[in-house]
């Protein structure tokens, strides 16, 4: 290390990152010359724990796993065991599945915009955005009873009913979020400072993030076609018409393209679901001390971050034999550790939240919950001790 | 005898300390509740009518908090620049004319001079120094960033800021602000009473320099599109991360008495200062600072954040051959009028 | 530069933002917030126990008739109303309230007492 | 890519490197398809896969303690063709050649098996702890089933750990 370089380390406890993990920068004055990721601040051993409980009480923890793509984790996991189980499950809960899958969608990405906007500074946008937000938020209270955790998919089918009567009135709804969708979309590309601070920055070309597996929005901002729901259709996204979104870009403004973009087609989801879902059964009673018979399903679901996969295996028992989770942010962190060398300290927030991280689901692998007070001895003594070395240098 | 109370009472209640102070919190509240209303939410509200007291509850709660000193810290340094960055521009407000305590409708600021205009502009940038100086000595290495950032800053928005605000000195031959603003009101009187082309020329050209000042006071005072040296997502609070307690209080009201007085200069070189018919003098000076407070917290609401090298490049390149061309202009029709 | 317009729009219309106290959000009624039992109905069977995933309900006094209640620890809850579907005889369920801020940890666990079944009376002694 | 297409692509797998090296294989439905692949012939069938049938996304690696081996499944997909290779590995010398530098990919996941499961990958560029705490023991891979809740927190923290411990 020259000596006009210093090392900054962001997290875990940063204002602009919000996830629990540390990065620590080399930088040379102002540009980002090595990056070093250190994951694993906020690991629950959820695997290890679901080895430890029946299925129907997998599924709340599976809903915990993160905060913003619950419904998508309860998606996969039901979607997997149901296939390890050979189970089916109605039509009319396949339609309600795609709903809260796509409202969830528009939530998770609408807070992105936020997020982001507060990244480059832009507060206002941040407000307005998360104003607007509060009418899907509303719309999932309406129906779910919950704001976040909707606990929706059950295995077997879903837990609540849409009632008819109401439709016409999420119409409205719906047509309101893409009408301000539209109007960010027009802010975003207008904005000048918002270009400034969003083209060409945090670029990374095609190849690369084929070679480093890149996944979701993040790599459909450099043009790679990866959306599960085109490439390998789930539960009814074959009959649904829409686009496959990817920009060219590459940088963080085809990521704002991508996403917002998403979101005007998951509304026009929504509402194809409201105008064809047929009547009839919502589940298929599965009790929940009943066991599943041997087997095992990897279920891939395109989760607002990116692909995700339940691994799943059964033995027979009412308790799955081993139950792997992988949470699209942890495919994202090369990639992400590739766009942020060179670019300048001010853009290290808004390239990471590029990716919109979500380390809540990618440390889910081994078991260290209560520990949280000893890894937090170890941070600030870690630190001390780093704190040492730097000024020896 | 009687001088020596009135210049007394000047300096420490009216037009001075005192009144520069709670202005200075009134206008840390008007710019809070019109960024607010301006993003659809509420604003301060509990402290006094809508929320009126609660710069000078912020400011209490800060002087009652615990005042640490990091042991990494260059510990004189880190304790008096916050004197410093306070004292300043309380300085530079004497120069400023508001309203003279004897005769109720003529302004004669505190103390002023042949050459005070100056006086102001060095004041200011020596803050800066001050500010830079705070940053590096608080030992925190979010602390150095920000503070080399406020020194790229200055370099960016430091030029442009002094020219254009000699345009004013020119057209009324005079180092004095009090004597520009005194010219100010006699050329507006003269022009209202026979409107010529020549006076709307200087008018435009005026506009354009009104522009160009409150982008750099956008810049010196560290407001939104150019507030990376306390970027809140980047360096945690930039050069204030380490103060706490008494320093940190006198830094806000500081920044406080540094935004009364970008304000108060804006209105006393472009909008003929505490001049206006019918009111009293004090009156219409608050009413166009608060006007010219409004305006910097519309622009600070409407942006994003630059990068640093975005604002010095973007200076080098459009703001300082404006600020040129302006004051070229302002010498071509001193020549005329 | 793009949002102006906006901004000035939304400057005199009312604040999005509520003053919380003193202005309340109407709750929709689907919403999963703190529970309610019926003393009669419950008969004690312990499954609303068996089922939960975050063992926050407990029996009081055993299970079957010896049970005298029900203990809902809201600190452990997640609110998911598993209890509510799989309890036969709807004694359990979960109300729109959501206010649940406690100043100690005991409060935050609710007591439910089950109405004793009419003892059978002593057989009326022989005067 | 129709049925056909990916049950073809299986048997190519089988034909390029044998019954006994490439077994157990099975299609399910579309777009899923298992095989297990011995350990020596691993990289090849990687590298044999993204060069002729575009196997370039490495989804994710699992490790999986089978009481009598370990077993690591690979989740590749090309398109949206899920193909999971399962690769059985002795339980005394748990180790396994790096695919890193075919698909760079599986830096991470790597690194993680390792943690978790104790397997470790030879040829990976810094095979350091990913996810397990800075100084959790080394012995302890805590997906391994003779561990359980218990025992790990009892050696990690030395505290009794029950559902009624506060």
């Amino acid at each position: 290390m020259s000596d006009r370089q210093f090392v900054i380390p962001i997290g875990p406890q940063h204002p602009a990152l919000k996830e629990p993990t540390s990065f620590y920068f080399t930088v040379d004055g102002e540009t980002v010359v090595d990056v070093e990721p250190r994951i694993g601040y906020n690991h629950r051993g959820i695997e290890k724990a679901m080895e430890s409980r029946n299925y129907i009480q997998n599924l709340y923890i599976t809903e915990r796993v993160c905060g913003i793509c619950s419904n998508a984790h309860q998606t996969a996991y039901t979607g997997a065991v149901e296939e390890a189980g050979g189970i089916q499950i109605p039509e009319r809960a396949k339609y309600i599945r795609v709903f809260f899958h796509e409202l969830e969608r528009i939530h998770s990405h609408l807070l992105w915009l936020g997020v982001a906007a507060h990244e480059i500074g832009f507060d206002t946008m941040f407000y307005y955005v998360w104003r607007d937000r509060e009418l899907v938020m509303d719309l999932l209270e309406e129906i779910s009873g919950n704001r976040v955790n909707y606990a929706i998919p059950t295995v077997g089918g879903v837990r609540r009913d849409l009632q008819k009567d109401k439709f016409p009135k999420w119409h409205k709804i719906l047509d309101a979020l893409a009408e301000r969708t539209n109007y960010y979309i027009k802010v975003a590309s207008t904005e000048q400072t918002i270009l400034d601070r969003a083209i060409g920055v945090g670029y990374l070309s095609k190849e690369d993030m084929i070679r480093l597996s890149g996944v979701g929005p993040n790599a459909r901002s450099s043009g790679v076609p990866c959306d599960t729901r085109k490439t390998a259709p789930y539960l009814l996204y074959d009959e649904i018409p829409f686009e496959h979104i990817h920009v060219d870009n590459g940088d963080v403004l085809g990521q704002v393209l991508v996403r917002v973009l998403e979101t005007l087609e998951s509304v026009k989801i929504c509402k194809w679901v409201l105008d064809h879902i047929p009547d009839g059964e919502i589940t298929t009673k599965f009790n929940p001390l009943s066991k599943i018979q041997e087997g095992e399903a990897a279920y891939i679901v395109e989760a607002q971050r990116g692909e995700l996969i339940h691994y799943t295996i059964s033995d027979g028992r009412n308790m799955p034999y081993r139950h792997k989770i992988r949470a699209p942010t942890l495919a994202n962190i090369p990639s992400v550790v590739e766009r942020l060398k060179g670019g300048y300290i001010a853009d290290i927030p808004i390239v990471l939240a590029g990716i919109d991280p979500c380390f809540s689901c990618t440390d889910r692998m081994a078991f260290y919950d209560e520990g949280k007070d000893k890894s937090w001895a170890w941070d600030g003594e870690q630190l001390r001790r780093h704190g040492l070395e730097w000024y020896k240098k | 005898m009687s001088g020596l109370i009135t210049t007394l009472i000047a300096v420490l209640v009216f037009p001075g300390l005192f009144f520069i102070l709670t202005y200075g919190l009134f206008a840390q509240w008007v710019s809070r509740k019109a960024a607010a209303r301006l993003q659809n939410r509420q604003g301060p509200l509990h402290t006094g009518w809508q929320g009126i007291l609660q710069p000078l509850a912020d400011f209490i709660k800060l002087v009652a908090k615990e005042d640490i000193t990091p042991a990494a810290a260059n510990k004189t340094v880190f304790n008096f620049t916050p004197l410093f960055i306070f004292a300043l521009p309380l300085a530079a407000t004497f120069l400023i004319p508001i309203q003279s305590i004897t005769n109720l409708w003529s302004w004669t600021p505190v103390a002023s001079f042949e050459g005070d205009l100056i006086m102001v502009l060095f004041l200011m940038s020596i803050v800066v120094l001050a500010i830079f100086l705070a940053g590096w000595s608080s030992g925190n290495l979010f602390g150095a960033v920000g503070a080399t950032r406020v020194a790229f800053m200055m370099l960016a928005y430091e030029i442009p800021l002094s020219l254009v605000a000699i345009g004013p000195a020119i057209l009324a031959r005079s180092l004095s602000i009090n004597s520009i603003v005194n010219w100010q009101a006699e050329s507006v009187a003269a022009f209202l009473a026979a409107p010529n082309l020549w006076g709307l020329v200087t008018g435009m050209v005026l506009f354009i320099g009104f522009a160009i000042y409150v982008i750099c006071l956008l810049a010196e005072l560290e407001m939104r599109p150019f507030d990376m040296s306390e970027a809140e997502t980047e360096i945690v609070h930039g050069w204030q991360v380490e103060y706490s307690g008494k320093k940190l209080a006198l830094l806000n009201a500081g920044h406080d008495v540094k935004m009364v007085l970008a304000a108060a200069l804006l209105t006393s070189l472009f909008l003929g200062g505490p001049a206006g018919p019918v009111l009293p003098p004090f009156i219409w000076f608050i009413l166009k600072t608060t006007f010219c407070v409004l305006i910097l917290s519309n622009l600070s609401v409407l942006f994003a954040r630059f990068r640093i090298d975005q604002l010095v490049s973007g200076a080098w390149r459009y703001l300082v051959p404006l600020a040129v061309l302006q004051v070229m202009a302002v010498v071509a029709l001193s020549g005329v009028i | 530069m793009a949002m102006e317009r906006e901004l000035l729009k939304n400057a005199f219309r009312k604040p999005a933002t509520l003053i919380y106290p003193f202005e309340k959000v109407e709750p929709p009624e689907g919403l999963r917030g703190k529970h309610d039992y019926d003393g009669d109905k419950c008969i004690g069977c312990g499954l609303c126990a068996r089922v939960c995933p975050s063992f926050a309900i407990t029996l009081k006094g055993g299970p079957g008739p010896k049970c005298t209640g029900l203990l809902v620890d809201l600190g452990k809850c997640l609110f998911c109303q598993q209890c509510e579907e799989v309890c036969p005889k709807e004694a359990l369920w979960l109300t729109t309230a959501y206010e649940l801020a406690v100043l100690n940890k005991k409060d935050c666990i609710l007591d439910f007492n089950r109405t004793p079944p009419p003892q059978p009376q002593a057989p009326p002694k022989k005067a | 890519m129709s049925i056909e297409e990916q049950i073809n692509v299986v048997k190519d797998l089988v034909n390029e490197f044998g019954e006994d090296s490439v077994y157990d294989t099975k299609n399910p439905r579309l777009y899923k398809a298992f095989a297990t692949v011995k350990r020596e012939k691993l990289r090849d069938a990687v590298k044999y896969l993204k060069e002729s049938h575009g196997f370039v996304h490495i989804i994710t690696i699992t490790g999986v303690d089978m009481k009598d081996r370990y077993e690591l499944v690979y989740h590749l997909r090309s398109g949206g063709f899920n193909l999971n290779l399962k690769v059985p590995v002795p339980k005394d010398d748990p180790k396994v050649p790096s695919i890193t530098d075919i698909l760079n990919g599986a830096i991470l996941y790597e690194r993680e098996v390792n943690d978790l499961l104790g397997v470790f990958p030879e040829g990976h560029p810094d095979p350091k702890r990913l996810v397990l705490d800075y100084d959790w023991p080394e012995e302890i891979h805590p997906l391994r089933k003779e561990w359980d809740v218990q025992t790990i927190r009892e050696k990690v923290d030395g505290k009794k750990w029950g559902k009624d411990v506060e």
